[in-house]
């Protein structure tokens, strides 16, 4: 076919694939639930930070947490927004997230009971999510690539507020010392985590790596994020909860502890401590806003008829 | 002065409120773009009030935290309105409305303040606060001209916030002697009033007639919410004294 | 007519009439709305309460709390079977309250800014009430007779209650004692006020007298109010915020300053602080129930039902 | 001792929760009737966290209201269930069905403890809790054979409580330690799911197949309403350190 031999040339050449472009129906689906699911996890994601805007401990911090929270609203819309131009409507999406038959990201399913998890959060699971993302930018699928180079230099943003929050933890009082550190206990293996399953147990990842979507391996990406971890977490006095964790000049990598993958199957199945509540919370906003989503629709045909009438 | 000072944390107080309580909303919005708008505009209020906050406390060299979180009840000077509940989306929007269209005429005024930090932090504002008010506008055109439902509530929400606009107008012993200085806020009163009735006529809705409530936020003494607001808004900070964050 | 003649020989008598004996239509009247009042008075009385329910500062207070607001409840479910036995329905009377058109004591659209109002309501509001109540335990319509005696009963533990939390304060920290003390400032004139008008221009009050359901004159029963308010308040250690209140040897009376009536016209005119507020939290909890009231009935008709087939 | 004073707070903050959340319906049931039973249930339920605690307060000389109000959330050992919001009327009486058919199951067992305080606590309460069973029972039958409404409002409610009833049944270490002295979690599981399923069936309501949550109370590991609870529940004592009430 003509399609296929041009989607095959373009990437070959490393090229973007734009909506009206051909493209296999594995590629279409592949990237449909790979970027709904990274919608849903910033929409879901939104929540744990949310916990906190209200009783953020400075007025400062309050704006940067209201502004990252909505950020990550703004993030959710872009990527509706690409995933959209592959077919799929956000109404479809919104309810598959609320019946929970879509995946997000289960990192979100830990609770943040301390003002220092707005720290770790943003220290970890937004570096994480960068070191995952920022390969994503040249992801073959056009829209994709676009909306993830505004995302990265957002998250960069967040990352460095949430180094901030813990440095400032880490330098304060003891109990501020002690959250700190309980905070990067906790979140620590999950943010590892992130980067998925060891590659040897990764069936879909050669596939998206042939397709240009993804670029680097789990574990790669993995031993990137640790790299970089490892000098912040000196400057942040805090330290990393993996006894085994050091570097090693043979393998020019760090030797770590080996990944408890128990919890992260558990969570993954529904398990979570917030599974249930972060589902729940959702399908709430959603359900208490039906009315006005009927009200803003019923207007807007209104005055569409209206503007029509007018005009005939 | 210290009256200055009080009239700055009048200001400051109402927005501080009202920010945080438009912060609740960020993850509960009927959709994504009013996470994100109704997020501008705490983000936007929480602004003035650090701005009004922060001068505030050079009367006493007070900081805004010192002010946001280490003030008991009766020394807020938020007015009720301000305090009301988020309730549903209707409820928050009519409590915008009123708020946004007070606000811009007040801070279009104080533009012109003889205090040059007050007429500073208000010729900032008024942009921002122009947008809220449209903000709040579209979603009463929308939910005044919407369903049969969306019309009921929302007349309803602004029956119920009603009782609260009175007490944005009251003069106090502190304005007279802040004569060119503080805006005079019963001269606000026809002016925010008729902005709001020209709303209210476009979006079909009726002007609620409700007796206004005997609120007394600027003498401190204010609703039953706000204790609960101030319980959540400073139990963290209070648990650490002496921190900083 | 028999009717007529009857019933002025059971006043005459000062004997009891029951809901089956003939009436005067004003005396009906009469009766529905003050003991509806009353009853509105009851329901409305719990918010100012509850609103310290969640945050009574310690576990014992918190349950004399609870219990009394909930005692509360139930005086008004008497209360309005004493009026449904004269034929007036609960609903009737639940959408007269809700829409506005219903009295109800003034007094409860005050707020309560601290805890010491707790004790302030108990001490002086359900001090006036007593005041005002004991004599209606011996009303000459029955069902309302008996009512009261047992709302009676219960309140003049209230008003102990309220004693006891004024005292702990005002013996307590310096800030407790203040606290306290701003109370009373607060609900003295108020409660005073709760006696009605003066004689003078109280125009019903002659009727009711007259048909045994008052006893004592407004100014009568406020006098003998303040008479037990002085040597209490030395007890407490607290002031009554009423620099010309003093015992008179000629008139064997207290003199007091004049009652300012002009807020207590604002407030019953619909403009005190909490008017709006009171409705609405009525409306809000009578509207958010509506569907488990429907359910009820719902499922009462299905079992009647149920049962009849059973029988047939 | 401090096993057994960790154990009597498991007990006694599971009800001090629960009687929190109840508090805060009187003034706000559907009915009146409902205003005096929530309350009267509550008042119960209060009753026994304050016997749970002032038990649990004797190993270290604390008193109740120190372990009320003075302990900060890691401190405390509710299970999620007892934290779950009110949310409306469906949604309490679904944890209050799980709660109670929970309580009975456990009181009455432990009404059989080594421990005589226990013993006595559990005795005292069993009948209490009996009544608490059958209101919510009442209530189901009525939800679940209500109307269409109803129905699928109370089904959802139990669906969204439902996550937090693997936790009730947990073991932790210090039940290995307390062996005759508490009631061992994991022994309630059958005949508490047991009698909850004949409840269900006989409302025609179906069991939720949702999975569980990995709740973490008993660790002191809480569910995210506990730090607003606790912030409003507190706020009064913790601003007067010192004081008597």
């Amino acid at each position: 076919e003509a399609g296929q031999a041009r989607f095959d040339a373009l990437i070959e050449a490393d090229g973007r694939i734009e909506p009206r472009d051909w493209m296999p129906a594995a590629y279409r689906k592949t990237l449909v639930r790979q970027i709904s699911q990274h919608a849903h996890s910033e929409i879901i994601g939104m929540q744990p930070e949310a916990n906190w805007i209200t009783r953020a401990p400075s007025l400062k911090r309050k704006a940067i947490l209201m502004a990252k929270v909505q950020d990550e609203a703004g993030h959710g819309l872009y990527l509706y927004s690409a995933a959209q131009t592959l077919g799929i409507g956000r109404e479809e999406m919104t309810d598959q997230l609320i019946a929970g038959r879509a995946r997000y990201s289960s990192i979100f399913n830990y609770p943040t009971p301390t003002w220092a998890d707005m720290g770790a959060i943003g220290w970890l699971v937004d570096g994480a999510a960068i070191a995952n993302q920022v390969p994503l930018c040249r992801a073959s699928y056009g829209p994709y690539g676009r909306a993830m180079v505004r995302i990265c230099k957002e998250e960069s943003f967040h990352q460095r507020q949430g180094f901030e929050i813990l440095l400032e933890l880490s330098q304060g009082t003891d109990a501020q010392h002690a959250m700190a550190q309980d905070a990067v206990d906790r979140w620590y293996w999950p943010s590892l985590m992130m980067f998925g399953p060891p590659d040897d147990e990764s069936p879909n990842s050669a596939q998206s790596m042939a397709w240009n979507i993804k670029r680097f391996s789990n574990d790669e990406l993995r031993q990137r994020f640790v790299g970089m971890l490892v000098p912040q977490a000196e400057v942040l006095g805090l330290t990393l909860p993996d006894p085994n964790l050091r570097w090693n000049d043979e393998t020019q990598a760090y030797d770590m502890s080996e990944i408890d993958w128990t919890e992260f199957h558990e969570v993954l199945a529904g398990r979570g401590p917030c599974n249930a509540q972060r589902l729940q919370h959702r399908r709430q906003a959603h359900d208490d806003g039906a009315w006005v989503r009927e009200a803003a629709h019923a207007y807007a045909t209104k005055q569409a008829a209206a503007t029509e009438q007018a005009a005939a | 002065t210290p009256d200055t000072a009080e009239y700055a944390m009048w200001l400051g107080d109402d927005a501080l409120i009202l920010a945080q309580q438009l912060g609740w909303w960020i993850s509960r919005a009927p959709e994504l773009e009013e996470d994100v708008a109704l997020g501008n505009i705490g983000l936007d209020v929480l602004g003035h009030a650090r701005s009004f906050l922060r001068y505030a406390g050079t009367a006493d060299g007070r900081t805004e935290d010192d002010l946001a979180y280490w003030r008991d009840e009766p020394a807020f000077r938020s007015a009720w309105l301000f305090e009301a509940p988020n309730g549903h989306f209707g409820d928050t929007i009519a409590r915008q409305l009123v708020a946004s269209a007070f606000q811009l005429e007040l801070y279009r005024r104080l533009a012109d303040s003889a205090d040059p930090a007050l007429a500073a932090i208000a010729t900032k504002s008024v942009k921002e606060v122009a947008y809220h008010l449209d903000h709040a506008v579209q979603w009463m055109l929308r939910l005044g001209g919407g369903t049969e439902l969306s019309h009921e509530r929302i007349q309803q929400s602004l029956v119920d916030v009603w009782p609260f606009v009175d007490e944005l107008f009251r003069d106090e012993p502190v304005i007279d002697r802040l004569e060119g200085v503080a805006v005079r806020p019963s001269t606000l009163r026809e002016p925010v009033l008729a902005r709001i009735q020209a709303i209210l006529d476009a979006a079909g809705l009726e002007t609620p007639s409700v007796e206004p409530s005997m609120a007394g936020g600027r003498r401190g003494s204010h609703s039953t919410r706000l204790g609960y607001l101030l319980a959540e808004m400073q139990v963290l900070a209070r648990s650490h004294p002496g921190a900083t964050w």
